[in-house]
């Protein structure tokens, strides 16, 4: 009888998987994903933002999948998306035809449309609410029901919450520099890997994927000293995209003959940042830049962020870390960075031992 | 004896264009200097002697006429229009230059002065550093001061080096521009004697001096100049000489 | 020794332009230009058709005030940046036949490894800070091919001998340096490989008096030395007439005079070099 | 919902753009072909580089063998085998002669590679340069440029500090005269092996997308100089204590109870084969 | 189509593998190729390649009397989009080329950079036969001696080939497939030595 | 009715309307499945409004479909795990691209659709609009 290779690993793996399981478990209550997608709106948003994958089920069984854990829950739906086959590009989405659920600019007060609060965190109070311990479906149902039958103004009705931009306002004044319509087709960085110095579109797409906290912590660093902009939030409006794509089968469609699939929840930013623009014979003027943040679902500082990140990225000034495109764009991605800090968990043996050998050899030269 | 130099007709005039206003230094000068001869200009200050001798050397650029050189290396060639390789060429090997003024680099000592002449003509190391003791000794440069630097030196040790180095090429044609001007008389002696050595050794020179009876008993051929143009010519008896 | 005939370096109508151009400025010699900016697309003439050759064992000077395109000239000629035009023969390079303008980046580092020094004015340019001395010159060496450490220290040693930097100091990194000595270890470092070519760009500017005439006589000394054919840009006349042999002024991007260096200083031609020479105290 | 994962979990739109960028990657030996890197569903930095170049390769008549830290049966290695067989169903085997595709982690398999095989490598951080200069921008120019004086300024720094090259695993090769190349995080030990290996190298980086190839019968040499040759760990006077091999990588072990320190072979299914072939032949013997 | 496009591609792909990582190692498409069922005025082991490499995400070029209607083929087959040959990632040359045509197009076909070499043409080429013979004698990268091959396809390609891949890393591969579908890789690194001569 | 019109009604109105739409055709002709209700992606191709350019935004999860009705295709998609609507769009588009006459008689249950889809939107917007901040301006 020969030696049999040792089963360490394999049977540690199992056990360690069904503690995993008992975790989950041990409490005795399992969570329904329709609660989950009813009850945790931001999470959701932040996992298919994050995931760059649009769906509020399947966001929601990722989040029970890993209880929570939003690198993890992200990391899963990345996953998934890689075995799922891209049949359709939609047609430009434009946000003119978002179906607005919150609007607001701090540049102007009184903005044509008007400032549209929406659902919003801002103004409340954060003292944990102990109501909530005690809540139930029935009230829910009860509130829900008196929040119909509440009066309502009859307003004017014509844009149906397709509100006009701020910055189209600001347009018509000269304020911006004017930019023609740029149809160059965009890089897709999960086709074509970043290269530098890197596209527009590369940058927001690394942008509007990045890590919420990434991206916040470095668009904090550039208005706090490391960077130079002072901006200014020119429109923040939350809603409704709808997406369409051409048909499959005709090379040339006609605009009535597409195909609509559904709405997707989005945030717009557009920051406002003042700029020195040569007009030529020497001669400078200020004019407005926008610094550009749109992502999935409701995320508002992330959105806000992406547009301080667009713009510094855009001026690329290397004196700052966060005008650095390889910087900024290789750290911001969730998965690549929770993989790469948590292979660290990983076996060393054979490197450290190489370590090890160099180590003890330097040490042997020096006592020579 | 053949003609070393041959100056047809050189004019030079400055163009001053921040005060816009034109200098005629020199018109239409023509001389010639034979192989072996000394040949001396003088004139009252402001009067463009020493605008020829730079002319010659290019240090001016001349504005018309020729400045025909007898080269060595090149045969017969027109120092007007002579490209600056070729001046650098004769400035190296040909053409000496010496002024009152020690035209040197700070911070560098005598002996590093001569050697590196004598490096600039193409000779090994070690030989110029045997040929620099030699010329050094021959100039009575004390040699306690071989390696010092030449801003230390006195006017007299300046010139004497100034000549050594000018000397250590073996010009074919040394031009000498007031040297003598800020020496008292026991070192224009001294220089004097090593001229008339230079002269004896067959090296063709042009000087201006202002000191006229320095220049007189050195002198086989004396021009004198006035307001830029040459007015008398007189020769020395070639008996007389020496 | 002198060779009139063959030069190092040929440059023929270098032209570098930062700006597309418009049909307004088209040409470098445009009369739409003020100065070398086409006012009508902001294009900057930095070079303009700028030709000369570089002799062997010759110091040649260009002198300028800064926007004069000195500076730009040796970025092009150690391909730091890309020449928009023109033609540049060096003798060791394909016997001195091929453009090398028109090589690929691979030769371009080929002949700045091998062929090329460069000394800059700001030594962050050309050191690495936090990298040793005699690891800086090493770098050198190495990309000349140089495989053999004991050589190379030996070398390095050598040459740190030569700019004065002691050799105790030698593993330490040039950012614990003084400016003078850091521009010394640069200078070692752009010797390091015997290059037949050394660009000097504005090296003592900035640097304390004293420390600057100290970097002059090093430079000075080398050369005499090792023949090394050099180019030594500086708007400072001082620091030409010690280097050089010839000089050329430059001023929007052209050369608009050229001669010996004592003609350039006591006989200057063109109104602005007149300009220059009484500038200088 | 899908719940039928694909064969070998990619679709086959993936799998191309893999395979293109390998096929480059054979064509310049050496050279980083950036690639879009899918996401994988095991952790990036996990070997997601060297899984895709796996999953790209196998079909089903492949016997896949996967190791790190030279053991079949380190945790990830376990992990990414089971991840293979569930989306494809392919055999597995620990022994290095049996397996068509070997994927791996820091080490060489001690049994040389044969012309049939294909070893592939997971990395970390393919960029041999990044040391010496963090911008991938100036790193691409570097190697376009073949300017690898960082390459051998690091090694010479070290000698500089320490009195000889310090680098411990990863140490950086110079593949066909022409690219330098971070052999992945494999001991010095392993280095020679990529010389002249009869089997096909594929080295595979996720999170960096770059997929990069050392063709068969390809130079593979060690960056070192004249002086300073390039030197393996060295297991000088020490031996397998299960096996008694030498020559070999060794794992450094500690008895608890003696304080002793002992060795054993790194590569587990090595030393099996050898205290198999050991028992055997005293079998033999005895009976 | 018979053709499976995930086993039977992965097994060509592997042969392709084998090939280009051993110039000069003929392998022989014979399986896949009979499973091909459509006639796009190509060798099968042709569309099989086209099959295997292509897709929405890059060009090709067919140089060919038929080009038009292998285009289509091929545009359908794959989705990927014909393109000029001097911007194609692939470039086929059918077996109806002229005499001189693979010479022609090498001349044109991109050839990568010094910073992405690997944005280089891949060209497959139909040859009348590719066999084990002594005609080329090939060295380099992948090949522990030397290898041995015919190919049969005219002109001076070999010329031209040397000409684009004289700076390396930037330069074409070749991938020649014969109607026997036998298939053959010269990658750049392959140097060729015909006759004595050097290519 | 256009396409993009009614696939807005279907897939923004009840999902019964379709449903229903397609049982009058499944009753009455042979509906082949080409391709099974699957999942896949459409990635989102948005423009910004900083320089104007594109970019892609990220991917939405569909359901596809598509059926053939006597040769006529017909294809269903919409954003989510949707398998029954997206084969009921399907046989819908297959019944309007083989222009069977059923479809005449559909306008007025979509029109229908429309202004009910219209007049909850409406007012679900005006519930949104009491969250707006009136500013009242001072008269002088």
């Amino acid at each position: 009888m020969g030696y049999v290779a040792v089963k360490g690993g394999t049977i540690a793996i199992e056990e360690s998987i069904k503690r995993l399981k008992y975790e989950r478990l041990k409490k005795g209550v399992v969570l329904d994903i329709g609660r989950i997608e009813a009850g945790l709106r931001g999470l959701i948003d932040q996992v298919m933002s994050e995931s760059s994958l649009y769906d509020e089920t399947l966001a929601a069984l990722a989040i029970k999948h890993a209880e929570g854990n939003l690198e993890e829950a992200v990391f899963l739906l990345r996953a998934y998306r890689s075995t799922l086959p891209r049949k359709h590009y939609s047609q430009i989405v434009n946000t003119k035809d978002m179906s607005i659920e919150r609007r607001i600019s701090a540049s102007f007060k009184d903005i044509p449309g008007g400032q549209i609060l929406g659902a919003t965190t801002d103004y409340t109070h954060r003292l944990l609410d102990f109501d909530l311990m005690e809540e139930t479906d029935e009230d829910a149902v009860n509130w829900l029901s008196a929040y119909e039958k509440e009066m309502l103004d009859e307003v004017d009705e014509k844009h149906f919450g397709k509100l006009p931009k701020v910055s189209d306002y600001l347009r018509k004044e000269g304020l911006f520099s004017e930019c023609v319509m740029d149809n160059t087709e965009p890089d897709d960085v999960t086709r074509k890997s970043l290269t530098f110095p890197s596209t527009r579109s590369q940058r927001l797409q690394v942008l509007t994927r990045g890590q919420t906290g990434a991206v916040t912590s470095l668009a904090y660093a550039v208005i706090r000293g490391y960077g130079s902009l002072h901006p200014t939030v020119g429109e923040l409006r939350v809603g409704y995209l709808p997406v369409y794509i051409d048909s499959p089968f005709h090379s040339f469609n006609r605009e009535d003959d597409a195909y609509y699939i559904g709405e997707i929840k989005a945030t717009e930013v557009e920051m406002l940042i003042p700029e020195t623009v040569e007009i030529g014979d020497g001669k400078k003027e200020i004019k407005f830049e926008i610094g550009y943040g749109l992502c999935f679902g409701q995320n508002e500082t992330k959105a806000i962020a992406m547009g301080i990140l667009d713009n510094s990225l855009e001026k690329g000034n290397r004196d700052y870390p966060t005008g650095d495109e390889e910087f900024v764009l290789y750290h911001i991605d969730s998965v690549e960075s929770t993989g790469f800090i948590s292979h660290l968990k990983l076996p060393h043996y054979v490197t450290f031992q190489s370590k090890l050998d160099i180590v003890r050899k330097s040490k042997s030269k020096q006592e020579m | 004896m053949e003609n070393i130099l041959t100056v047809e007709s050189l004019s030079k005039t400055f163009r001053l264009h921040s005060v816009n206003k034109e200098i005629r230094a020199i018109n239409k000068i023509s001389f010639v200097v034979k192989e072996g001869e000394f040949v001396g200009i003088t004139g009252k200050s402001g009067s463009g002697k020493s605008t020829i001798l730079k002319c010659i050397y290019r240090t001016y650029l001349p504005e018309s006429g020729d400045i025909w050189y007898n080269s060595k290396k090149f045969g017969l060639i027109n120092l007007r229009e002579a490209t600056e390789r070729e001046m650098i060429y004769l400035r190296k090997h040909e053409i000496g230059y010496v002024s009152q003024f020690l035209n040197a680099l700070p911070r560098i000592t005598a002996r590093e002065i001569v050697k590196q002449a004598i490096l600039e003509m193409g000779h090994n190391d070690k030989y110029a550093e045997e040929e620099t003791e030699k010329i050094l000794t021959h100039f009575e440069l004390d040699p306690q001061l071989w390696d010092s630097y030449v801003a230390t030196f006195s006017g007299g040790e300046k010139l004497r080096l100034n000549i050594a180095r000018a000397m250590v090429k073996r010009p074919r044609l040394l031009l000498l521009d007031e040297p003598t001007a800020s020496l008292d008389d026991e070192s224009k002696e001294k220089v004097r004697v090593l001229m008339e050595q230079l002269v004896r050794e067959g090296t063709t020179m042009l000087g201006i001096f202002h000191d006229m009876l320095f220049m007189q008993n050195l002198c086989d051929v004396e021009y004198r100049m006035l307001d830029g143009e040459i007015i008398k010519y007189s020769e020395k008896n070639p008996f007389t000489k020496h | 020794m002198d060779d009139l005939s063959n030069p190092v370096l040929s440059v023929k109508k270098l032209n570098k332009q930062f700006g597309p151009g418009c049909s307004q400025c088209g040409k470098a010699d445009s009369a739409v230009l003020v100065k070398n900016f086409c006012p009508v697309c902001g294009t900057v003439y930095a070079c303009r058709d700028i030709s000369f050759d570089l002799y062997p064992g010759e110091v040649l000077g260009i002198v300028g005030e800064s926007g004069s395109g000195k500076s730009t000239l040796m970025r092009q000629l150690y391909f730091d940046q890309e020449a928009t035009s023109g033609e540049v023969y060096i003798r060791f390079y394909h016997d001195g036949k091929k453009n090398v303008l028109n090589e690929s980046s691979q030769q371009k580092r080929y002949i700045r490894n091998h062929l090329m020094g460069k000394v800059y004015q700001n030594p962050l340019l050309g050191l690495r800070m936090n990298f040793s001395s005699i690891g800086n010159i090493a770098e050198k060496l190495i990309a000349a091919g140089n495989r053999n450490v004991g050589q190379m220290v030996l070398r390095g040693q050598v040459l740190l001998e030569e700019v004065n930097i002691p050799l105790f100091r030698m593993k330490e990194e040039p950012q614990k340096f003084s400016g003078g000595m850091q521009q010394r270890v640069q200078i070692a470092k752009a010797l390091s490989n015997n290059p037949p070519i050394l660009l000097l760009d504005e090296v003592t500017t900035g640097l304390d008096l004293s420390v600057q005439a100290n970097v002059l006589d090093l430079i000075r000394n080398l050369q005499r030395e090792l023949k090394i054919s050099m180019i030594v840009v500086s708007h400072d006349l001082g620091v030409i007439r010690m280097l050089a042999d010839r000089t050329f002024v430059m001023l929007e991007g052209k050369i608009i005079e050229q001669g010996l260096t004592d003609q350039i200083l006591e006989d200057p031609q063109h109104p602005y070099t007149q300009q220059l020479v009484h500038s200088l105290l | 919902m899908q719940i039928h994962y694909n064969f070998a979990f990619f679709d086959e739109g993936s799998k191309r753009e893999i395979r293109r960028a390998t096929l480059k990657a054979i064509a310049i030996p050496g050279y980083q072909v950036p690639f879009a890197s899918r996401e994988m569903p095991i952790a990036r930095g996990w070997g997601t580089g060297g899984l895709q170049l796996t999953l790209s390769l196998i079909g089903k008549d492949d016997v896949l063998k996967v190791i790190d830290q030279g053991s079949d049966e380190s945790v990830n290695a376990v992990n990414i085998k089971k991840l293979v067989m569930k989306t494809a169903g392919i055999k597995t085997t620990e022994e290095t002669q049996e397996a068509t595709i070997i994927q791996s982690r820091h080490r060489i398999p001690e049994i040389p590679l044969t012309e049939g095989q294909i070893l592939v490598l997971q990395v970390p951080l393919p960029e041999p340069l990044r040391d010496y200069e963090p911008s991938e921008y100036n790193t691409k120019r570097l190697h376009a440029e073949k300017e690898y004086s960082g390459a051998w300024l690091m090694l010479f720094e070290q000698i500089m500090k320490y009195g000889h090259m310090a680098s411990d695993f990863d140490h950086p090769v110079m593949v066909e005269n022409r690219y330098v190349m971070a052999p992945s995080p494999i001991p010095r030990f392993d280095n020679p092996k990529m010389h002249y290996s009869k089997a096909l190298i594929l080295l595979g980086a996720g999170r960096e997308k770059k997929i990069y190839a050392v063709p068969p019968y390809t130079k593979v040499v060690s960056l070192a100089f004249d002086d300073y040759p390039f030197e393996v760990e060295s297991f000088e006077d020490k031996h397998c204590r299960l096996c008694g091999a030498t020559g070999v990588y060794l794992d450094e072990l500690f008895n608890e109870e003696t304080g002793e320190t002992y060795y054993q072979c790194n590569d587990t299914s090595y030393c099996l084969s050898r205290l198999n072939e050991q028992s055997e032949s005293r079998g033999v013997q005895h009976g | 189509m018979k053709l499976d496009f995930i086993h039977d591609i992965q097994r060509a792909y592997r042969k392709v593998v084998d090939s280009m990582s051993r110039p000069g190692l003929i392998t022989n498409l014979k399986d896949e190729a009979a499973k091909v069922d459509l006639e796009a005025g190509c060798f099968p082991s042709t569309l099989v390649l086209a099959a295997m490499l292509l897709d929405t995400e890059v060009t090709f070029k067919v140089v060919s009397e038929k080009e038009e209607e292998t285009t289509r083929w091929i545009n359908q087959l794959t989705y990927a989009k014909a393109d000029a040959a001097e911007r194609a990632d692939f470039v086929f040359v059918l077996y109806d080329k002229a005499e001189d045509e693979l010479g022609q197009i090498l001349r044109r076909v991109k050839t990568g950079s010094l910073i992405d070499p690997h944005d280089s043409a891949t060209i497959i080429v139909e040859a009348d036969a590719v066999t084990d013979g002594c005609d080329f004698k090939l060295t380099g990268s992948g090949i522990e001696e030397a290898n041995y091959v015919n190919v049969s396809v005219n002109g001076n390609w070999m010329e031209v080939r040397q000409q684009q891949n004289a700076e390396f890393p930037m330069g074409v591969d070749l991938i020649f497939v014969d109607k026997n579908h036998h298939l053959l890789c010269l990658p750049r690194t392959t140097q060729i030595l015909s006759e004595g001569r050097k290519l | 009715m256009e396409r993009r019109r009614r696939t807005e009604i279907l897939i923004n109105g009840n999902k019964n309307v379709a449903a229903t739409l397609a049982q009058q055709i499944l009753a009455k002709y042979e509906v082949k499945t080409i391709e099974k209700p699957n999942n896949g992606l459409v990635m989102v191709k948005v423009r910004e409004t900083a320089k104007n350019s594109l970019f892609y935004l990220g991917e939405v999860f569909v359901t596809e479909c598509k059926v053939e009705i006597s040769g006529y295709i017909g294809f269903g998609i919409l954003k989510g795990h949707e398998p029954e609507l997206a084969y009921h769009l399907a046989v819908v588009d297959a019944a309007y691209n083989a222009q069977l006459p059923e479809t005449e008689r559909w306008n007025e249950v979509l029109l229908k659709e429309e202004a009910a889809i219209h007049e909850q939107r409406k007012n679900s917007f005006m519930k949104i609009l009491k969250t707006k901040v009136n500013f009242e301006t001072m008269d002088v």
